[in-house]
């Protein structure tokens, strides 16, 4: 190579500083186009208000209350299918299985989240309205069943990634005891990977929360205030979507930064969490 | 000329995140010799051997202190000077690993390896060099059939040749050996012993071994290491 | 008691596997049942003869030709401008960066990889804005804008995906080329690049194939229901992923409905050749590792 | 969200697909159909799409997602005439159409209201009506309800009438399907039927016309509002007041609920937007509008 050696360094350091400080621009330009709310005080505001566009008032509470309702109900309703599932690929069934289910786990992974939203239109909404909720079949309930299969092949990939991770010496001196695989999960694996398995809780959260076609497409979109899980509602990432088209120069356009910011944040809180938890690099949601 | 004092180590002290490993070494080892260093495992040998090419500063983290002279046939430099190019005194003082380290390329390639690095040389010199030495390490007849085979196929004895005709390549004075046949059967054990006497015609070679016996059939001199500290045993 | 505990687990364990292959199972086997008709040439290219299209001789109104066509561009200018930056950060992390400057950098990218792919899309349309602002001109929301956010989106894949295969290169090859005279430099480019090549190709591939279905990003920097082929990195563009939520909110017709069916279908089927050749390569690592 | 038209299937001119039917079948060669479909629409309007011989170059439109289908059928028509011209649409809604006009985001932006003084004052715009449209309120096939007085109506919208049985329908909850503040459709209908009343916030809330309709064909127990133009087998309009919501009514004056359909540019209308005006303008333009079930201005 006929390049300085020093030469290329500064471009490595370059692009990994840009990059780095790239993701701080980001805050900062969210920051900017959404200054006239913070300056004024009125972002905390916004936080605890309706959405009422008609009264001027454009406060984000509504779709917090739904981001949080629709990931935490994902959560609720993937978190043991996804134990289940990585309980089976990490141990319970017989070697050339589990790969085989950790394999199409992973294939699900990979599946577009269009796809998922457009199946659930014309499959789950349709159910939804003449078999279970009634209403217009786009509720909180039907937006987190998808999400819930979203999120859970994220959350075995993880879960699985901690059980394996258990020292192979202590799992052959269970296997040696006579110990049925069973037993290994339960008295060996699962207390020894509890904080891998809380962290791959915390992805499948976070990854819930940050997901926008999934509610857009099938939560309804409502602004009010969600009381149950057969009630409209819309989330931050969808209100982003949905109110881009504003005027420029709205007060309404504004507040879309404001639940950028939320999210923003919010993803700060789960990357940290998750670094505490893991104590180390910890793989990208996704 | 035997006696001629090829590298000279003055208070050399390191530690690793700040945990001392070496303290306060003074050498003076002869040139065209075959030193040997023993000791138990863990008491920092490869990491003294690492002082001389400098290759400690690769991992980070060290922390050395002192002065290591080594008298070149352009003369004697301080290696730890700012003159100093790390690829050329790399270049001069030779290293063999303790596992074969092969690189993942094929066998003339890993040989030519050090002059991809500096470039600038025709192919017809390089594929010369390449058989001087391959023959130097009597490889030549195993391996002319499967130079542009991967290296990695060949037996551990065959890769550890190989990685001492790699090092051959650039003409070095001194070269250091970390154990260059602990994984290696007896067999391909005599061989490279063979080897290294043989390459003491021309080379100072500073070796780390823990086989008594070994290090009693091809030494010169002999040293031990204990508590950070280098004694001489014969 | 134990045992009625471990014999539950088991059965529940089981029930998940078999709920969550199903409900893969049924959403794959209804794409299919609804969307087989309609996969052929008319698909892409509507009534233009395919070969005038692919010659750009006629426009393509009612095929997904210009949808597929921008999704590929939009992967490759993504994908084009990302590697380049992803390679050279994850080369610097795993291999320059020392000390205290590590720790905030890899922060970063661990937040950087976890935001919501919308907040990225915003970013981008924030900077259009801006871009509107300082410099009152024609820039909207365009191809280039799409790619620049998307080429964000996937930045800290490909810098993770760098920064693993290079630290992961065994300590005994690493010291090698350093001990036979090479620079650092030197000793990325001719050793341990080329050894964790086909793991960097791995995180290039998954990179691919978040390009390519990531529909928040694009939704918000530039992407269109119709624009025809993309032309210019400064128009508007279409995409398949985002056709797919468009005529799942907008069909018109059942053609239009089966169309964005046969998209699904297309889509799925892109990311699928993209997971197997990741898999591939995966395997192929692994058995190598176990050589070595 | 940068919401689009999208390229429909239907020839430029429906008594011509009609009229070429039998040939096509013996043909069987698709793209023939489409030379001679081009050829002949060339030949029929050659003086409404002479203006853009010669030029080039590519055309924004954005806004209102009433005009769409107009928009989509006038820009094929020309895209197919003239290769050199590219024309994108995208929809957003007519705030979003203003906006983007006044920016200088888009050559043509969309607008389904009247834009203000102030909007006209700040960006220095100019305004063409091309066509009359109505808003009217929508239901699926399968919903007996077809016609509301403007009281039921707006109080099915505030949330005071939730089931379809206090208006004579099954007894099933009614779904309302909303659209954001940005869209002219909705602010006509608010005013107009609505007389400004509440709107639940319980209500769904799409992007578009389309998606509206779309929302409504798939829903039996769903309301929603629509341009009159998008009207079609797939839902059911809803007599207000005992006017059932279409195109003779509207052009008539005896449905209220109506608006223009208009067309900003930044300052005078010049080049390719300008061309494009004109045609929508041109016999053939008005044409298109009246078949997407409009009320033509001329």
């Amino acid at each position: 190579m006929n390049i300085r050696p020093g030469f290329s360094v500064h471009i490595f350091r370059l692009a990994a500083f840009g990059c780095a400080f790239l993701t701080i621009a980001v805050f900062g330009m969210m920051l900017f186009l959404g200054w006239p709310l913070l300056s004024s005080g009125q972002f905390f505001v916004l936080l605890t208000r309706e959405w009422l566009p008609s009264q001027e008032i454009y406060g984000i509470y509504p779709m917090i209350a739904g981001s949080m309702t629709i990931a935490l109900l994902a959560l609720c309703l993937s978190l043991p299918i996804s134990l289940g599932t990585a309980f089976v690929a990490a141990t319970l069934a017989p070697r050339r299985l589990r790969k085989v289910v950790l394999v199409t786990v992973r294939f699900m992974a990979g599946i577009p989240t269009v796809i998922y939203g457009f199946v659930a239109v014309f499959l789950l909404v349709p159910f939804m309205r003449e078999q279970l909720a009634g209403g217009s079949g786009l509720n909180i309930l039907t937006a987190s069943m998808v999400l819930a299969l979203l999120i859970a092949p994220t959350m075995i990939v993880f879960f699985v990634n901690g059980l394996g991770n258990v020292a192979r010496s202590y799992c052959l001196a269970v296997d040696a005891l006579g110990g049925k695989p069973v037993q290994k999960l339960l008295y060996l694996q699962l207390p020894q990977a509890w904080p891998t398995v809380l962290a791959g809780i915390i992805l499948g959260f976070g990854r819930a929360m940050g997901d926008t076609l999934i509610s857009l497409m099938l939560a309804g979109n409502s602004i009010a205030i969600p009381r149950g899980v057969f009630d409209s509602g819309r989330t931050l990432t969808a209100h982003i979507a949905l109110v881009l088209a504003a005027d420029f120069a709205s007060m309404e356009f504004k507040s879309i930064f404001a639940c950028g910011l939320v999210l923003y944040i919010f993803s700060v809180i789960v990357v940290i969490l998750l670094r505490y938890l893991t104590g180390a690099l910890v793989r990208p949601p996704g | 000329m035997k006696d001629r004092t090829k590298i000279f180590a003055e208070k050399v002290c390191f530690s690793y995140r700040n945990k001392a490993v070496l303290e306060d070494i003074n050498l003076a080892l002869p040139e065209n010799s075959i030193i040997a260093v023993t000791g138990p495992s863990g008491t920092g040998k490869s990491t003294f051997l690492s002082i001389f090419n400098r290759l400690w500063e690769e991992n980070g983290g060290g922390a050395f202190k002192g002065r290591v002279m080594i008298r070149f046939s352009e003369g004697i430099a301080d290696i730890y000077s700012k003159e100093v190019s790390l690829a050329r005194l790399r270049r001069s003082v030779g290293m063999v690993f303790q596992t074969p380290n092969p690189l993942p390329m094929t066998v003339y390639k890993n040989i030519a390896f050090p002059f991809i690095l500096q470039g600038g040389m025709k192919k017809s010199e390089v594929a010369e060099k390449v058989e001087t030495m391959l023959r130097k390490v009597h490889l030549f007849d195993e391996v002319k059939d499967r130079m542009n085979s991967d290296a990695r196929n060949l037996s551990g004895g065959q890769q550890q040749r190989l990685c001492i005709a790699r090092a051959l390549i650039s003409d070095p004075e001194i070269i250091l050996l970390d154990e260059p046949t602990s994984s290696l059967d007896d067999k391909a054990c005599a061989k490279i012993e063979e080897l290294l006497i043989e390459l003491r015609e021309n080379c100072t070679l500073l070796m780390v071994s823990h086989y008594q016996d070994q290090v009693r059939r091809v030494a010169d001199r002999v040293y031990e290491m204990a508590d950070r500290q280098l004694t001489r045993v014969s | 008691m134990r045992s009625l505990i471990e014999r539950v687990i088991i059965a529940f364990s089981w029930g998940s596997v078999v709920l969550l292959l199903s409900a893969l199972f049924f959403m794959l086997g209804y794409l299919m049942y609804r969307g087989a008709g309609v996969i052929g040439t008319e698909l892409l290219f509507g009534k233009i003869a395919p070969i005038d299209a692919l010659l750009l001789k006629r426009q393509v109104f009612n095929g997904l030709f210009p949808a597929v066509m921008g999704t590929f561009a939009l992967v490759l200018l993504a994908v084009g401008f990302a590697v380049p930056i992803g390679l050279a950060a994850g080369i610097y992390m795993a291999e320059y960066c020392r000390g205290w400057s590590r720790q905030l950098p890899t922060v970063l990218f661990d937040i950087l990889a976890g935001l919501p792919s919308i907040v990225i899309g915003l970013a981008g349309f924030s900077l259009t804005i801006i871009l509107h602002r300082f410099f009152p001109g024609r820039l909207g929301p365009c191809l280039l804008i799409s790619a620049l956010a998307m080429c964000f989106l996937i930045l800290p894949y490909l810098i993770r995906s760098t920064q693993m295969a290079l630290e992961s290169v065994a300590p005994s090859l690493r010291l090698t080329a350093p001990a036979l005279g090479a620079t650092r430099l030197q000793n990325i480019r001719y050793v341990l690049l080329p050894a964790r090549l086909p793991d960097i190709l791995g995180g290039v591939i998954l990179a691919i194939g978040r390009a390519a279905e990531d529909t928040a990003v694009i939704m918000l920097t530039g992407v269109v229901a119709s624009a025809g082929l993309p032309r210019s990195l400064f128009e508007q563009f279409e995409a398949l992923p985002f056709y797919i939520y468009y005529i799942s909110s907008q069909y018109t017709n059942p053609r239009e409905l089966q169309m964005g069916f046969g998209a699904a279908i297309l889509l799925l089927t892109v990311c699928a050749v993209l997971f197997v050749t990741a898999f591939f390569i995966e395997q192929a690592i692994s058995w190598q590792l176990s050589r070595e | 969200m940068l919401v689009n038209g999208f390229v429909k299937n239907a020839p430029p001119i429906l008594l011509i697909k009609n009229f070429l039917g039998e040939t096509m079948q013996n043909l069987s060669k698709i793209f023939i159909f489409g030379l001679l479909c081009l050829l002949l629409t060339t030949a029929a309007q050659g003086s409404d799409l002479d203006a853009f011989v010669g030029q080039k170059g590519i055309l924004k439109i954005a806004g209102g997602t009433a005009h769409i289908p107009v928009m989509k059928e006038a820009a094929e028509l020309i895209m197919t005439s003239n290769p050199d011209i590219r024309i994108t649409i995208a929809g957003g809604g007519t705030g979003v159409g203003i906006k983007q006009v006044g920016e200088g985001l888009v050559e043509i932006g969309n607008a389904g209201r009247k834009a203000t003084d102030e909007e006209i004052a700040t960006y220095k715009l100019s305004m063409v009506k091309w066509a009359i449209d109505g808003v009217g309120a929508v239901v699926n096939p399968q919903n007996k309800v077809t016609a509301l007085t403007a009281t039921q109506l707006q109080d099915i919208f505030s949330g005071k009438i939730v089931n379809w049985k206090e208006v004579g329908g099954e007894d099933r909850g009614i779904n309302i399907y909303d659209r954001d503040a940005a869209s002219g459709t909705r602010e006509v209908f608010w005013k107009k039927a609505l007389q400004s009343g509440d709107v639940t916030k319980k209500a769904n809330v799409v992007v578009s016309n389309g998606a509206m309709k779309t929302a409504i064909a798939q829903d039996p127990y769903g309301i929603g509002y629509v341009s009159v133009g998008h009207i079609d087998g797939t839902v059911t309009p809803v007599a207000l007041d005992g006017v059932v919501p279409n195109l003779e009514n509207v052009k008539s004056g005896a449905y209220g609920v109506a608006r223009g359909l208009f067309s900003l540019t930044k300052g005078k209308p010049a080049g390719l937007a300008k061309s494009f005006l004109d045609f929508l303008l041109s016999p053939t333009g008005q044409q298109i509008a009246r078949d997407k079930g409009f009320v033509a201005v001329k």
